[in-house]
């Protein structure tokens, strides 16, 4: 009798009222996505960090992070291994038939990371007839190619595991260029200036990071909870301050949810 | 002769009527009938391949026979019967329990070689008869120096040579105080210089009226040791009868040649006799 | 979660490429590592301590670090050292050393089972050190070692899934990048577990029917 | 390439923990898995033909299946029937059940290499099958593969980095983190080879100890 | 007596001059002198670990001596001599050259298993004497034939019995056409049925003039084929001589001892003699 109550408390309870209950909202991120998550001597810094803080403070709730490798944290967030995927995410009409983002909080725009030394590279269009990389499945890769194909001379495209390896693999030279996210690779190029350079600007269509949740009514009450507590960051710019420190300026980006991205 | 009686007249301990073991098609052992008498040493020889180490194994249940029967201390091995005639292979535990009283030492010794001399002879009195550690380790230790290895008895298999080896094997087998002990070519694979040791400590057992059954090719212990010794050809007992029956009566042709073998073998003896009767 | 093959045939061409990667890279690597690792095993044989001392530690070296690990060094590292190399053949290269050191050492083991008498009567009939490893320890050690080499090769078809971090496109990686693209995880998964179960059981059997038939004299074996 | 010490010292401490979580799982499967692969060997000798079906099925799907996938099955699709494991004992589990399949093998040979009278003279004396196992059999068959089990604990060392799949920081995990920190890979993976050497090395070295001990007791 | 005078006239074929050779500090053969004239056949005996081994194999270099030299038909086995009294190992070469007339027989036989009969005897004449593929068949069959096993030529070791693969490797050695031929214990593994068969094949090598060396417990085989006896203990010569002098001279305690064992296991056949001049 006793089990059957507690099942179906549980039953009545959503998934918000299941983290107030818990005390503690627990998030799937890769801890190797600077600036948004890294480890700087095994304490966890970054965006992630700061900004889910202070929503965790709007809920109420503490914020817990779960390290996974990027191909298992999908997954996981399917498998209810946690309730929102750190990340961020691109927002993109193929992730959003299967998942719930939340508002968005930085700009994704696609941009170059090249050597420092290389001077060949001013603009993007450069890279014609060159080798570029790019991370496997991510939509900063789509757009890459996209770009590629409107060159005059196609640049060969390689993909890689995740983008460090295509960061190590731009130092060996056997590629010119690295494409990811702006915020990234301006924090990349921050790191190591001896190493590194941004080619800017930024080629590609606008797009936003978002966090992750499942698309269900189970939920949806948490995923609006955090939507208003990231409107609430808006106003009093908290926001504004945490993606200064971050990024070193602040991005606009739309307090509503983006619900026709780019691409 | 007052020996001899004095045995036919002791109960039967172990029995094997009309006993068949087929491989295949392969009749090994032929439809053998044997009876062995409290304390009585019977010998087995024959030529290589003759079935005498199956009929042995046999009398372990370490083959299940084919047909026929096998009586020890007048309990039925290996089966159970069940109607008129059929009949159908006993648990382990009945096994088991028929084969409580029957040793067996064989030609490679088979001990253990990660256990000590102790350890090879108390394992069976720990795990089988669930005795106390230090009173398996006491009656181990009095086995081994039955066999004179007392001073071995930390000693591993590798450590030995043969011989010694093969008296640890005994006194495994001993230390459980079967009623029979079963040897299969105790010394066929040791070095000449090492058969006396172990023929030694197998007529000691003799002489305190241990029931034995020997597989071997040492004609000279079975001519000293045995009561009653049987000649094996192609799975049928050819001849049997007293050592001298054997050895001295005129034998069948097939029994002749076996011995023949012998005879050759030794010829330095022969020779060595001859002078030494020329002299006197 | 829902359940969605459609997702696999549309991609059956680049899958099928990625098998194809997979199976060379993995054919490559073994066919490379038997030779290094029987090499290594007869220097063995025929050098003295000092060169022994050396092979010692290349195999355990290499024995003693992840191959992942190795091959990022060759290919992200041997440019550093004006080592250049191709993603596939850097993979292939890596694969074949990494394989080298578990094929040596299996190989020493088979040299050493077989009877010190065999090689002795070799001697005696004036055959060399080198005859005698070709015709009377290769042939004999075949029958011990042919579970261990399959159990090896098995591991190798698995360490290609590696070579992804070296942008091959291999199985594994067509497939994860597929995975994250469309989210089809339990579709991509279980062509993977299809896939590498074929492979390893085609492996397995064809290496059972190699053991039969160098053993045909130890199946004649009497006893 | 110029090679940033100062980084590296810093880590190192994080490093050499990621090493001991390696080691532990590494451990913790190995112990597991001799138990497990103990039964399936003893299976695939089992008089029943079941039995022997069984265990050479698990064999080849265990050892069929990469590792990486049963670690994702394990943790990711079992929740969805129910089963909802934490990140360790997936990995552990996931570790054991594979290492199993290869030390079932492993341990086959050793089985075959005992003579079959030493097992005759066991029957003889009366032991049951299980105490003919535990103290015939085994105790043999671990003496005769222990080279083939301490390559095999090698292996599994290198294998657990894939339990990163499952959000556990062990060795290869934390340099990737560390590397991606700081955007300095060849350094940390330089690392990260260096500790897992290390490791093997040490483990060898105590596999071959252990060997001669056992040698010198039964020359 | 004009057999041994014939022998000792003919030429000196192997020489060992104070052979010694050690294992660590464990000396296993002390200063052994030894002339083989051709078509001598020695035997070597003596009680297990005398180190009758040891100085056959010594004699085929299958170990170094320590001590000593070793002539095969005049030539130094084994090592080059540089300086007055520095020697450094031959190369393989030059051995395999000096021990071309050298054929040895092992107690394990050491057939290679994965060739049948005719692949084990014709293996060395083809990769050796380089014999064209026909050629060294026709011999190898001879071989065999000459053994009694021209119709096991296809059979594989693991399908004979010990006898016929002792057979086999007695015809492997002889069909390198070996001056002189090395045999340790050549029966001591085999089947009391099969030791006679492989005897015989000796006997007839012997017969033909074949100069042999033969470590054996098989002291009737030693009284009747050898011309010499040597009986090793502890490494050294303790007694050599004709059969006659050692089996039955007056011998040291020691050899007495030693012989006393066969004495002992051949008690039947002694009864056997008593009965029948009895009866006589
Ligand atoms: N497990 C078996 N399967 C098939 N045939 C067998 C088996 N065991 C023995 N045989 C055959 O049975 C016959 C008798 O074998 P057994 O070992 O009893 O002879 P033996 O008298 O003991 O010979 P030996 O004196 O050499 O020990 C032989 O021809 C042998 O080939
Ligand atoms: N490779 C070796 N290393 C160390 N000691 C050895 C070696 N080979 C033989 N010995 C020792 O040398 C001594 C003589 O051995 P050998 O085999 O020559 O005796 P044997 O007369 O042939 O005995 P058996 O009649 O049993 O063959 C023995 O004590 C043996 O332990
Ligand atoms: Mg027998
Ligand atoms: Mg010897």
């Amino acid at each position: 009798v006793l089990a059957f109550a507690a099942s179906a408390a549980a039953q009545a309870d959503d998934l918000l009222e299941k983290v107030r209950k818990a005390g503690e909202l627990v998030v799937g991120t890769e801890m190797q996505f600077a600036p948004f998550d890294f480890l700087d001597n095994g304490v966890q810094k970054g965006v992630n960090v700061d900004l889910l803080a202070e929503v965790g403070k709007e809920l109420g709730v503490k914020v817990r992070f779960i390290d996974l490798p990027w191909p298992s944290i999908l997954p996981g967030l399917e498998a209810n291994k946690f309730d929102l995927v750190g990340g961020p995410v691109t927002i993109t009409r193929a992730r959003m038939q299967r998942y719930r983002f939340t508002l968005p909080i930085a700009d994704a725009s696609v941009a170059l990371l090249k050597r420092a030394s290389d001077a060949a590279i001013a603009k993007p269009q450069d890279i014609a007839g060159k080798a570029v990389g790019g991370g496997k499945g991510s939509s900063q890769l789509e757009q890459l190619k996209q770009f590629v194909a409107t060159l005059p001379e196609p640049a060969k495209v390689r993909e890689y595991v995740d983008n460090n390896q295509a960061y190590a693999d731009l130092t060996t030279g056997r590629i010119v260029a690295v494409a990811n996210s702006l915020p990234n690779i301006a924090y990349v190029a921050a790191q190591r200036p001896d190493a590194f350079a941004v080619v800017t600007p930024p080629f590609g269509a606008k797009t936003y990071f978002a966090y992750v949740g499942r698309k269900d009514a189970d939920s949806e009450p948490l995923l609006q909870a955090i939507d208003a507590a990231i409107v609430k960051l808006h106003a009093d710019g908290r926001l504004a301050a945490i993606q200064k420190k971050w990024f070193g300026l602040v991005m606009d980006v739309p307090q509503t949810a983006v619900t026709a991205p780019a691409i | 002769m007052n020996q001899t009686s004095r045995i036919a007249n002791a109960e039967v301990v172990l029995q094997a009527r009309q006993l068949c073991k087929r491989f295949g098609a392969h009749e090994v052992v032929r439809s053998v009938d044997l009876e062995v008498h409290r304390s009585e040493v019977v010998c087995l020889i024959g030529p290589s391949g003759s079935g005498k180490s199956t009929l042995l194994r046999c009398m372990a249940f370490l083959e299940e026979y084919s047909a026929g029967e096998i009586h020890i201390e007048g309990e039925l091995l290996g089966y159970v019967q069940n109607g008129a005639d059929r009949r159908v292979r006993a648990s382990e535990a009945q096994i088991n329990h028929v084969r409580r009283n029957v040793g067996m030492v064989f030609q490679q010794f088979n001990l253990w070689p990660h256990m000590s001399a102790l350890g090879n002879v108390t394992e069976a009195l720990l795990r089988v008869r669930r005795l106390k550690p230090d009173e398996a380790r006491r009656r181990g230790l009095a086995m081994l120096d039955k066999v004179g290895l007392a001073a071995k008895a930390d000693a591993y298999p590798g450590q030995m040579s043969g011989g010694q080896q093969q008296r640890v094997a005994i006194a495994r087998a001993l230390a459980m105080e079967p009623h029979i002990m079963l040897f299969d070519e105790p010394t066929s694979a040791l070095d000449p210089e090492l058969v006396g040791e172990v023929l030694q400590v197998m007529k000691d057992l003799a002489r305190e009226g241990m029931t034995m059954v020997v597989v071997t090719h040492e004609m000279g212990f079975a001519a000293q040791v045995a009561d009653t010794v049987m000649f094996l050809d192609q799975g049928a007992v050819v001849a049997r009868g007293t050592p001298r029956e054997i050895f001295q009566g005129n034998p069948s042709p097939r029994l002749q040649q076996f011995l023949q073998n012998y005879l050759d073998r030794n010829a330095f003896w022969q020779q060595e006799r001859e002078l030494k009767e020329g002299a006197a | 979660m829902s359940f969605e093959p459609g997702i696999i045939t549309e991609r059956l061409v680049e899958i099928g490429q990625g098998l194809a990667i997979t199976v060379g890279a993995w054919a490559g690597g073994v066919v490379i590592g038997m030779a290094i690792g029987l090499l290594i095993a007869v220097l063995q044989i025929f050098c003295g301590a000092w060169v022994r001392g050396l092979l010692r530690f290349y195999i355990e070296l290499i024995r003693g670090t992840p191959f992942l690990v190795q091959l990022f060094l060759l290919y992200y590292g041997g440019p550093a050292f004006g080592l250049e190399l191709e993603p596939l053949s850097a993979g292939v290269i890596g694969l074949g050393i990494y394989g080298s050191v578990y094929f040596a050492e299996i190989f020493r083991a088979g040299f050493m089972s077989v009877p010190r008498g065999h090689l002795e009567a070799a001697a005696c009939l004036g055959m060399t050190r080198l005859q005698t490893i070709a015709r009377i320890q290769l042939p004999q050690m075949l029958v011990i070692i042919v579970p261990a080499l399959v159990n090896l090769v098995i591991i190798l078809s698995k360490e290609t899934a590696v070579l992804s971090i070296v942008t091959v496109p291999e199985l594994t990686f067509v497939l994860t990048g597929i995975g994250s693209e469309t989210f089809a995880f339990v579709e991509t998964l279980l062509v993977l577990c299809v896939s590498y179960l074929a492979l390893t059981e085609l492996t397995s059997r064809l290496g059972l029917r190699f053991e039969r038939r160098v053993g045909r004299f130890m199946l004649h074996r009497a006893s | 390439m110029t090679f940033d010490w100062a980084t590296i010292e810093q880590a190192l401490p994080l490093m050499l923990q990621g090493g001991l979580i390696t080691l532990g799982i590494s451990l913790a499967a190995l112990g597991l898995g001799l138990v497990i692969g103990t039964g399936v060997c003893a299976a695939r000798f089992a008089r029943r033909g079941a039995l022997r079906a069984l265990g050479s099925v698990y064999v080849t799907v265990f050892r069929g299946i990469p590792l990486l996938v049963q670690l994702l099955f394990i943790y990711y699709f079992l929740p969805f029937v129910g089963i909802n494991v934490p990140p360790l004992v997936a990995a552990i589990a996931a570790v054991s059940l594979c290492a199993a399949a290869y030390i079932a093998e492993i341990l086959r040979g050793g089985f075959l290499g005992i003579p079959n009278g030493q097992l005759e003279a066991a029957r003889i004396l009366g032991f049951s099958d299980w105490d003919a196992l535990v103290r015939i059999k085994l105790p043999q068959a671990l003496r005769l593969t222990l080279p083939a089990l301490v390559n095999e604990l090698i292996l599994l060392v290198k294998a657990s980095s894939l339990v990163s799949v499952v959000g556990i920081a062990e060795l290869t995990r934390t340099s990737q983190n560390l590397a991606a920190s700081t955007f300095r890979q060849l350094e940390f993976y330089l690392m990260a080879a260096l500790i897992y050497f290390a490791i093997n090395a040490l483990l060898a070295f105590a596999g071959a100890l252990l060997e001669q001990q056992m040698k010198r007791r039964m020359a």
